[in-house]
């Protein structure tokens, strides 16, 4: 309750207060700027030339495997932040067990290295 | 009137507060805005001098006023919504970059303890006991409104553009991720003020010099303080990494389709995200609000002005990268942050650590 | 309390309505959106129960980086929506049923433990110690990385390394005829490896003996 | 420091696993990537095998770690061999397929250790969560496995299903386990057995759901009716040794959970998870031998009859008590060695093209290759239960227990199941025996006929008491042990 109260509520305001700006800004065109829409004007860009066909398109599965191993990569963070906090009360056990934890991450990254994940082509 | 005096007597302090709450928010806000407007024409002027321009110098005394010039301007064009957009995405895009960047401000203390000698006033809005993480959150939700904005266009050269700047993004929160351990490694706090604090004491003052500038992390996690600087480069999309509206391939990537006030929105999140940026660095590494040596001069200044010259430094540094280093390639891009910041930031967090555990380095 | 309490039903009734949105979206974009509001939601419960750390790690874990991957993922597939749909009416009953089993069943639950019967035969929920400084990051940082929770994290580390493993064996392919770059080959580069100086008669011309090796960029 | 590591003793072979799985994986990452090479590294993965199970065999006293969330016991060491066993030989089984279809990586033995050390930590839990992540960490590298032919659309949508129905599996598990933890305030085995011995603890609601819950959740990995239906297209699409893996070891890892599952923290509630057991029991019997008849693709019938298997592994479960225990035990060692020589055999039907499924491609076998067709018939009788074969004494430890509890009718309808499986296991040997014959496949190759052999050996020769007393003694004493 106090927690809410004293952090999170001033949060909630202060982006209710944002995104009113910012929501302001948005609308503040659409009210007062000249519009004249034509079909050319509306059209996707396209150096120019009318679009062959819809623009949304399957992609490299690459980028899919760096969000993978971005997630990976970010969990690993997650687990290391309380680490870092609690340093001192993890003491040597604990600094061997995240020691142990990251070598475990550590083989597997040298082995992305190594596969040629890493590599952009 | 007795209605009036009970609902004062039960709400007043429930409406006070709010009141309160909707001031400060507004107060800062609108600073922040008018500093970034001003910082955006330092970007200019930076990049004009380097290149041996004068830059903008119309509007105003030495082209002060450009940019709210260009607010005007952004305002009285016309919006164009492309025919085959996903007209709600569309729109909620920009909305959301904007947003998203502004909202970080909340926890970012300028300052310390009372505001202008109010009781109830802080140099914060929210002194969150886990701020750093909140700031990383905000910042890991960045790449939603290059994505909506790229997909939602419903044309090539946005939807190129948001691919890349994804990966781009996330392969560099990582290392982000990992500076971050290394800060917390020595602080032991997830609050920024504390964060802050603990500079005042380190390396420094075992040299002799104590709260001075060597006490800051800046020296000690050296190299964390240059990943994180180049990190928050490619986080941002600053040049030399941005690559997701690389003028020439990509005509202007995610926001070739904007116009008007939604392109305004996609700028003006760009530029708080990247003054945000500005700012974890002063706070991780050089010492937030500290001055640079606790001696008479320096410390008759206020926390708040220190702040704003070293955020303002940051972002000059900012500006002479943009100035300065080529674009890089996007496989060169992706080895750097991979191959080279990944790496580096993980040993750092065990080498720290192992400093920490064996090596006498006490927080 | 009461304010926690209109914030505790706001956030439920978001995130049960954006679960609802998406899967009843039409659009799987959309879909992915609607989740991306659920999680914000669910985040918003955590900080209403004092877990701090969780709700941050929900947003940065499954916002900042598995939505991501849903959005690639949604976005890379060529998903036919017609037959989704069609998809959908066939399994709804089954999908219904199943539901309707998890509402009942939950009910229940619930309704036992308004009705009196639910017995506590364990000790008190743990709480934080009255007056306590400690942030719950530095409470689970207190016990995660001990016994007997050390188990978890270093199995945690290998689930991740199939993670990595699985996803590379899947889906990694090398393109052939691929340039790269080799910045250690470049930055090896001498005069004596790179150019050749060769006497050129008067009036003739030279043939260089070989080719100057190349250094790729 | 010493004195910590030694603490950690009974984790040793665990840790071997692991350690030589990263070391393999090392191997293979640095080393080129060609045939020879990751012939070397499924060799050493098979000697890590063995380094496990001998670490296993010298174990000292039986000993609880963390908290109890690992329980390193004579049940646990029992188990851990078998898995040790069925994974070996899975594995053994792997190695020429897997080169002739093209996918012989070196992530596959990875893999494979990987999902070893996964099932050790599930069969040596003692805690919800250190069953859960065991369960992950077995389940995320099966997934994969399935999958591994990448290119081939069967081997990914079987990946795929076997992904889908496992997450799902998942998340009833994790739902009942959060329901468990809410009536137990606790989530290790011991403490919820203190909570649940309460006298009414069975009329709570929250610990029965949970306890559904969970049964279902690991149902769906044993694949019990009526949790089965991923496993025939599972088992067809993906590639054969993977199959013969998944079929043998993760199944032993999940029997053998839920057998320490039902009997250390559920004790108190026994009414309850039995009629479960029963209901698991009667239907996986039957709709494993009816769902069978009809089928023509050997793997998809193997998939069937690892159904009714796991059906007559639970009628044992059913009994409860250290019997039912030992029963499920025995069942299922013998049940190892028949799949895995079942499959052996299977990956001997080769042509030209690669291997043949179609039950009637069979025909005449005996005409071609007379000890393929006698080897094939023998597990056909064997999982047929007919005596004085290994499946019939497995039939026999099975139903004993549930006889002896009172649940006659649950031991007719075995018995009945039985006679119906019987059906389509004979129907097999009528065609190798009696039919024209077709052309004939290839010669056996070296690894598959060993593991053909030793299965064959073990099934004839379960009779001679040498062979099946140490076994049911080795069982009696781990299912003694469960407390």
């Amino acid at each position: 309750m106090d927690l809410l109260l004293t952090d999170y509520l001033p949060i909630a305001v202060f982006i209710g207060v944002a995104l009113f700006i910012g929501g302001a800004l948005m609308l503040a065109p659409f009210l007062v700027a000249y519009r004249n829409p034509d079909p050319e004007k509306v059209s996707a860009y396209e150096c120019g030339f009318n679009a062959f066909d819809d623009a949304r398109m399957k992609f490299d599965v690459r980028f899919y495997l760096v969000a993978i191993l971005f997630i990976i990569f970010d969990l690993e963070v997650v687990f290391l932040i309380p680490w870092a906090v609690s340093f001192a009360e993890a003491g040597e056990f604990g600094f061997w067990a995240m020691m142990i934890f990251l070598g475990i991450l550590t083989i597997g990254f040298i082995y992305e290295w190594k596969k040629g994940a890493l590599e952009w082509d | 009137m007795s209605f009036l005096s009970n609902f004062w007597t039960e709400w007043g302090g429930a409406v006070l507060w709010l009141a309160w709450s909707v001031a400060s928010s507004l107060i800062l806000l609108a600073l922040l805005l008018i500093i970034i407007a001003f910082l955006l024409l330092m970007d200019r002027k930076v990049w004009a001098s380097v290149q041996l321009r004068r830059g903008p110098n119309v509007v105003g005394p030495f082209g002060l006023f450009q940019s709210f010039a260009d607010l005007l301007k952004f305002v009285l064009k016309e919006p164009i919504i492309p025919a085959g957009a996903d007209k709600g995405v569309f729109l909620l895009a920009p909305l959301v970059t904007a947003v998203l960047a502004l909202s970080a401000w909340a926890v970012i203390p300028v300052s310390e303890g009372s505001f202008f000698g109010l009781a109830e006033g802080k140099w914060v809005i929210s002194d969150l006991n886990v701020g750093i993480l909140y700031v990383l959150a905000i910042s890991s939700l960045g790449v939603y409104g290059i994505i909506m904005g790229g997909w939602a266009s419903n044309s090539k050269y946005p939807f190129l553009g948001a691919l890349r700047s994804t990966a781009q993004m996330v392969s560099y929160e990582v290392s982000i991720g990992f500076v971050i351990v290394t800060v917390l490694l020595v602080v032991g706090s997830l609050n920024l003020t504390t964060i802050v604090n603990a500079q005042k004491t380190g390396l420094g003052t075992s040299l002799g010099m104590p709260g001075s500038i060597l006490d800051w992390h800046w020296l000690v996690l050296f190299p964390m303080f240059v990943v994180f600087f180049i990190s928050a480069l490619a986080e941002t999309n600053r040049p030399p990494f941005d690559l997701p509206e690389a003028e020439s391939e990509l005509v202007a990537g995610f926001m070739v389709e904007y116009s008007s006030t939604p392109y305004l929105l996609f700028m003006l999140g760009e530029y708080v995200a990247i003054v945000t940026m500005c700012a974890m660095t002063v706070i991780l590494f050089l010492g937030g609000w500290l001055p640079p040596l606790d001696v008479a001069p320096f410390n008759w200044v206020p926390g708040i002005i220190w702040f704003i010259a070293k955020v303002t430094f940051v972002f000059f540094m900012f500006a002479m990268v943009k100035a300065m280093v080529p674009r890089y390639r996007y496989d060169q891009l992706m080895r750097l942050g991979w191959k080279v910041f990944l790496p580096l930031s993980l040993a750092m967090v065990v080498i720290v650590a192992a400093f920490m555990q064996y090596g006498g380095l006490v927080r | 309390m009461a304010l926690q309490a209109v914030f505790f039903y706001l956030f439920s009734f978001l995130t049960v309505a954006s679960a609802v949105m998406v899967i009843t979206a039409r659009n799987p974009v959309h879909a992915v959106l609607w989740l991306i509001l659920a999680f914000f939601n669910a985040a918003g419960l955590f900080v209403l129960l004092g877990a701090e750390f969780l709700a941050m790690i929900l947003v940065v874990v499954y916002v900042g980086a598995v939505a991501v991957l849903f959005l690639f993922v949604v976005m890379m597939l060529d998903v036919d929506f017609a037959e989704l749909r069609a998809g959908f009416i066939k399994n709804a009953p089954l999908g219904a049923m199943v539901g309707a089993i998890l509402l009942i069943e939950l009910v229940m639950v619930v309704g036992m433990r308004f009705a009196g019967t639910a017995q506590v035969v364990r000790g008190p929920a743990p709480a934080p110690v009255a007056g306590s400084t400690i942030s719950n990051t530095e409470a689970l940082g207190a016990i995660l990385y001990r016994e007997p929770f050390v188990f978890y994290l270093e199995i945690a580390g290998l689930i991740l390394l199939v993670a990595m493993m699985g996803a590379i064996v899947l889906t990694l392919r090398h393109k052939d005829g691929v340039k790269r770059q080799s910045i250690s080959a470049q930055n090896a580069r001498n005069p004596a490896t790179a150019i050749e100086i060769a006497k050129v008669p008067a009036g003739g011309y030279t043939v260089p003996p070989k080719a100057p090796e190349k250094v790729r960029s | 420091m010493m004195a910590v590591l030694q603490a950690y003793a009974p984790l040793l072979p665990e840790i071997i696993i692991v350690l030589g799985a990263m070391v393999l994986m090392m191997q293979g990452a640095f080393r080129p990537e060609n045939d020879a090479e990751t012939s070397r590294i499924m060799w050493l993965a098979l000697a890590v095998l063995v380094a496990a199970g001998v670490a296993i065999v010298q174990l000292g006293e039986p000993a609880r770690l963390f908290g109890g969330a690992f329980v390193d016991d004579a049940f646990a060491r029992f188990v851990k061999l078998l898995v040790l066993a069925g994974a070996g030989g899975a594995m053994v089984l792997a190695f020429d397929e897997m080169k002739a279809q093209g996918s012989f990586k070196f992530e596959l033995p990875v893999l494979l250790l990987l999902a070893t050390a996964g099932m050790m930590v599930m069969v040596s839990a003692g805690d919800l969560m250190a069953l859960y992540m065991g369960l992950e960490l077995q389940s995320l590298a099966l997934y994969v496995v399935a999958a591994i032919r990448r290119d081939d659309a069967k081997s990914s949508e079987a990946g795929l299903k076997y992904f889908v129905l496992g997450a799902l599996s998942s998340g009833m598990l994790l739902y009942g386990a959060s329901l468990l933890y809410g009536f137990a305030g606790t989530t290790s085995f011991a403490g919820i057995a203190a909570a649940a011995s309460v006298a009414g603890a069975g009329q709570n609601l929250l610990l029965v759901f949970g306890l559904v819950f969970l049964m279902v959740g690991l149902a769906f990995k044993v694949s019990a009716v009526p949790f089965h239906m991923w496993t025939p297209d599972v088992y067809q699409g993906a590639p054969t040794p993977i199959t013969a893996f998944l079929a043998a070891a993760p199944k032993v890892a999940a029997m053998a959970l839920l057998v320490r599952l039902v009997m250390t923290a559920l004790p108190g509630v026994q009414p309850q998870w039995q009629q479960i057991i029963v209901f698991l029991a009667i239907a996986s019997m039957v709709v494993g031998a009816l769902g069978a008849i009809g089928q023509t693709n050997i793997k998809r019938l193997m998939a069937y009859s690892s159904i009714a298997n796991m059906g007559y592994a639970l009628v044992p479960l059913a009994a409860g008590g250290a019997e039912g225990a030992q029963g499920v035990l025995i069942y299922m060692a013998i049940y190892i060695v028949m799949t895995l020589g079942a499959f052996g055999c299977i990956l001997s039907m080769r042509r030209e093209g690669g291997l043949v499924e179609d039950i009637n491609e069979l025909a005449g076998l005996a005409q071609t290759n007379l000890f393929l067709a006698f080897a094939l018939a023998m597990f056909m009788f064997s999982l047929a239960g007919i005596p004085p074969l290994a499946g019939f004494f497995a039939k026999w430890f099975a139903f004993l227990p549930a006889v002896k509890a009172g649940l006659y009718w649950l031991a007719v309808i075995g018995v009945v199941a039985s006679v119906i499986g019987a059906y389509y296991y004979l129907r097999i040997v009528k065609i190798m025996f009696f039919d024209d014959a077709k052309a004939p496949f290839m010669a056996t190759r070296a690894k598959e006929g060993a593991i053909v052999a030793l299965a064959l050996v073990l099934v004839l020769g379960f009779v001679l008491p040498f062979v099946a007393s140490p076994l049911v003694e080795a069982a009696g004493t781990a299912a003694a042990s469960l407390k």
